[in-house]
């Protein structure tokens, strides 16, 4: 057991892979003799070699290609690309190429790769370094999608992606790099597409990812203590595959549904689950499920700007107490 | 420049001891290019019969970069291919009933149905995939290639594309990355004179839109005639060559002409007048058929491998005709590893 | 008065918005000399001339960066991507350039533009060139997002696309391009952000959009003959901005919900109109609100798979049926 | 090859009534210079004091460039920045208030603080935005010296950028479409050596990752010293000069190195021994405070440029300090062109 954080599991979680896996390597910009602009990354170029730890030009496309192209022959690569924003450089391959192949090809080719990536805003890095897209990619059929808030869950989840044998887009959240937690010794493994109860509650339903969980719980804890409103709140973790049994069965028992989104609103994740729930649990809900979500803007960069943009502790549970009440 | 064999300038030195084709390679080539041009022309019939659906870009003309590259690869090399993949993906062996079962949608094609004809793909013959989006192939032949060299094995990967591709940005990035980690792959820009309706003069900075640029890669300029076999053939050896022993990729500009249209919706009335016809003198088939006589084959054995190649066509049409149309259930297989689409529990 | 191809309406709306405008020029990849490879920009070549409908490379980031540049400085540019799937290859424009100038900027870079493009399924092209991407623009703040379904609506809205002062994605269905409708003479100009009533009914409503509108009149026929059941049907026609009174009136009206969509299912507009509604009118809803979407795969090539993917007349009825029956 | 105007080959020369720079000019390449050097240090420091927020990139080192082109441009020419555009911001005149002001996030700022240090834009200076997608501006650098050809406007677009932009597809496509369309538009690639911690060489296919492409849109090879203001200047006007005549896009590679980190976050470790010492040498305002010496400007007027710089930042300081912070509600404003964000009635 150590205490360890988010960025560390990060390397940790590629390094038991590594380990464990020769056919895994890892490509992307500035991740190998630097170890990453985040620094997730030190220490697996001193460790893996140049061979097994490539850093690229800034070419996301030649990154993502290539890591396409491994994958069909029998790689396992983990491909870095810096900020979430960058996809928009490199989409055809998260849209159009990985996620596709197998099925039109009806089987032949398979493309088990992983895309890591920083993603979220609290950097103060303005509208095209701070966005949350987990929706991009959810949004595209063929892909699976984690995005984790705990450094245990980075490193099992990571190692979860790594041996899928389907394309995983996986998202770090870049404000979560240097929160801590604890991580038993050894290898960890865990599954996608597991939901986690991270707080039982009784009155309501919390649903949250990644920066969102540690928000959703504080809200919690404020809704008890100030309100004796007792929310459970879910850490979904993983979007694709996507766990609707636990949703369903919790919303079974508080029958009130909150999501809480970092995405801009329009065709968050949010509106996919409250759409489920909406559609199969209509009967179980006492009131109308509520999506909490940044504003449909762009991110400003500005400290106080960015900070009211973000769903927070305060908005969310003062959003849930009037739903609640009213 | 062209780069042309000193000892091929001229016929008579072809029938020399020199040879470096030699007959049996030369009867594959020959063999190879009807078989292509047979294939599309009965996909482009059995089209005008409202058997082949979809769309369909057919290499009609350009079979010798095809027939030069198959011949030369072996197996275990890759292929990855455009939309306009049919020619490269029969070049690898892959039976002519399976790509115009494809084409014509039945449970016999390629991949039953579910890619169709801008999407050919025989993992087992090497050919790793047709792909319809401009470019997108070269970075993804790249990590094939990538896979390659980390593994030492010794297989190379054949990246085929457009003249027009050469103006997307994929094509940069892949170029600048195959060289900088030395990866085995050949990069092989047909160059058909135009992009879809538009000549690619007009939308290129440079007269040679793949050899033009090599030199931005550190690569040199190729440029060779398309249309005679066994000068693609040729130009092939030497790039695998290079592959094979570690020296890293290659781009090969081949001249050539598509006498049909860009896709079946296209009658090609953008064409200057005279333009199809001055190609169709430099016909691939009909040069390589030249090309046998000079080297003294008979009508017979010429004859003997066309109808071979139709029988073969032939009885692959009537395959087709035959085979049942995909069952319904394949909707929704093949999306995940597991078989199936299931995105939630 | 005339009756139009949608293909036609095409051509009509951008001469319309040319001859209004000398500012307003069109670039793409074989628009010009060629007439576009649906061919619905005949003739402009010919009437504007090259120096204002011009042909490009095989340059999308080139055409998209082009197309803003030009905006920001004073044109009103009409950019023609193919297909609405090579989005993908420069995503970046759409998704990180456009929709973000005019916020960053604190409101001095304009963007008057519209992009232009093939959408939807129908013609058996497979994968790559068949989807249905409407929410890859609605999930983007900043955009404007328009899809007519009739070639009336395609001459008035692209003309109000091209008089908007901000960036409009305006999808043109490919399955609609050989569709007929009458349209009158003389200018036409439309508003976005208004839904159209296109069947009113008082049982439930259905929200569709594009190709999908025929197929849910067709429904709604079907159920009134053979079911005596009465749906109104609203082509929501602009997706951002969204015309939610126009909805929620009628689901206040009918107490049902269905939303008929052709992208695939997760995160698409289906969810979040649901979600709007499930919030915001939630006592009104008499029944469980129901998305009937292509199912979340990749696109078949085969002309009885693509069929089967969509959804259809007989499919959307008999869901609609089976949801106020049960 | 470097492109020297043959006049200038020696200092002693320099000294000549050919001099094509004059002394106002002189003196204005150094104060502009100066005055960028003392505002981004001044960044820095503000940074160390926790008032610069967010990241920041400074072209410390870099200044000949920007002010070189800062100079040479007219109003009504228009500036295409990266997230290292502090320097070019400010070279078109914009006030160090505004610029500092942004960076501090304060109501004062450029853009109020809704852009940040990463988007620098002040449209009335010509200043056209700082993009922080890699490759992303040279597309519409093109678009907007396409509206300029269009109108009969001759004003020139510039589109600066670093060594590492040189590997992304948008480069391609940028440098293909302004020369097939003839665009009044000059690419300025600053070859810093390295992109964020990579060196440029261990990723690029040729020594100069800009200038060895040239070629590949029919653009001559053009590299400069960018750390000599006189050399980029003349480049600078050249290249307008070309582009102002109708005959198209420039691409110029200037080298030169900056002195501190990528970014805020970067110390800068990967620099091989001696490297920045050696760069520092060279220093582009050490350089040209000793053109000015050996012009025979006095060390009185060189001191007087220091000091009234050394003001203008420090008043732009304090004026930074003594600013609000943005109000909230601009949170939603300015994100549609009625001035607002509603997406739905
Ligand atoms: C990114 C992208 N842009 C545009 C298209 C549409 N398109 C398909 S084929 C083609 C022309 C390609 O020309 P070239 O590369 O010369 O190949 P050819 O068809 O001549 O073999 C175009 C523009 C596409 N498929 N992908
Ligand atoms: C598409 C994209 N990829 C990666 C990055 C991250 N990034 C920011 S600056 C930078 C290095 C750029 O190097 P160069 O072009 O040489 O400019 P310099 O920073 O040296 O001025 C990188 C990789 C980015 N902003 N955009
Ligand atoms: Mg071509
Ligand atoms: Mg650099």
């Amino acid at each position: 057991m150590a205490e360890l954080t988010y960025r560390d599991a990060v390397a940790r979680g590629i390094a038991q892979e590594m380990e464990r896996d020769n056919d895994v390597v890892f490509l992307g910009e500035d991740i190998g003799k630097a170890g990453g602009v985040f620094k997730a990354t030190v220490g697996l170029y001193e460790k893996f070699g140049p061979l097994r730890v490539r850093d690229t030009p800034i070419s996301e496309q030649a990154i993502l290609g290539a890591a396409m192209g491994a994958a069909m022959t029998g790689l396992k690569p983990i491909a870095e690309i810096m900020f979430s924003d960058f996809f928009a450089v490199c989409f055809d391959y998260i849209a159009n190429e990985f996620p596709k192949s197998r099925y039109m090809t009806n089987g032949q080719v398979k493309c088990p790769l992983v895309v890591r990536t920083g993603n979220g805003a609290g950097s103060r890095f303005g509208a095209q370094h701070s966005q949350s897209i987990e929706n991009w990619a959810m949004m595209i059929p063929g892909l699976k999608v984690v995005a984790p808030s705990t450094p245990l869950d980075v490193i099992g989840l990571m190692a979860a992606a790594v041996r899928d044998p389907d394309p995983v887009i996986f998202f770090e959240h870049k404000s979560l790099y240097a929160t801590k937690g604890e991580v038993p010794d050894g290898e960890i493994v865990d599954t996608l597409g597991t939901a986690k109860i991270v707080r039982p509650g009784k009155d309501a339903t919390i649903l949250a990812l990644a920066l969102m969980v540690p928000r959703a719980l504080e809200a919690a804890e404020r809704l008890k203590a100030e309100h004796g409103i007792d929310v459970e709140v879910i850490d979904l973790r993983s979007l694709v595959p996507l766990d609707t049994q636990t949703v369903l069965a919790s919303v079974a028992r508080t029958h009130r549904l909150f999501t809480v989104e970092e995405n801009p609103r329009l065709c968050g994740w949010g509106a996919e689950l409250v759409s489920i729930v909406a559609d199969e649990a209509f009967y179980d809900l006492d009131g109308p499920p509520v999506r909490i979500t940044t504003p449909h803007i762009p991110l400003p960069a500005a400290d106080i700007l960015e900070d009211l943009a973000l769903p927070n502790a305060e908005r969310i549970a003062d959003r849930v107490r009037r739903s609640l009440e009213g | 420049m062209a780069r042309k064999p000193a000892a091929m300038d001229d016929a008579a030195q072809r029938n020399s001891p020199n040879d470096d084709i030699g007959e049996a390679l030369r009867l594959k080539l020959y063999r190879m290019q009807v078989e292509l041009r047979e294939a599309e022309q009965r996909a482009f019939d059995l089209f005008l019969q409202n058997l082949v659906k979809g769309t369909s870009h057919l290499s009609l003309g350009q079979e010798a970069i095809a027939a030069g590259f198959g011949v030369a690869m072996k197996p275990g090399d890759l292929s990855f291919c455009t939309y306009r993949g049919h020619a490269h993906t029969l070049a690898r062996g892959v039976p002519v009933e399976k790509v115009l079962g494809e084409l014509m949608q039945r449970d016999n094609g390629l991949m039953r149905g579910k890619g169709g004809s801008m999407h050919l793909t025989s993992v087992e013959h090497g050919v790793m995939g047709s792909y319809a989006i401009i470019g997108a192939h070269l970075p993804i032949a790249c990590g094939a290639a990538w896979r390659a060299q980390y593994k030492g094995d010794k297989d190379v990967s054949v990246c085929f594309f457009g003249d027009g591709t050469t103006n997307i940005g994929a094509f940069h990035e892949a170029l600048n990355f195959a060289v900088v980690w030395k990866l085995p792959v050949v990069f092989v820009c047909e160059n058909n004179l135009y992009m879809e309706y538009t000549p690619i003069g007009d939308v290129t900075a440079v007269e040679h839109p793949a050899a033009d640029r090599a030199s931005a890669y550190g690569l040199p300029r190729i440029v060779i005639d398309g249309n005679d076999a066994d000068e693609v053939y040729r130009a092939a050896m030497k790039a695998f060559e290079i592959a094979r022993a570690g020296n890293g990729p290659s781009l090969i500009e081949c001249m050539t002409y598509r006498h049909s249209g860009h896709s079946r919706a296209d009658p090609a009335k953008y064409r200057p007048e005279g333009e199809l016809e001055k190609w169709k003198e430099r016909d691939p088939i009909k040069i390589y058929r030249e090309r046998l006589k000079q080297f003294g084959v008979g009508d017979d054995v010429i004859e003997k491998i066309n109808a071979e190649v139709m029988q073969v066509v032939n009885d692959a049409t009537e395959a087709c005709k035959a085979a049942p149309m995909p069952s319904l259930d394949i909707l929704t297989t093949d999306v995940y590893a597991d078989g199936g689409w299931a995105w939630r529990n």
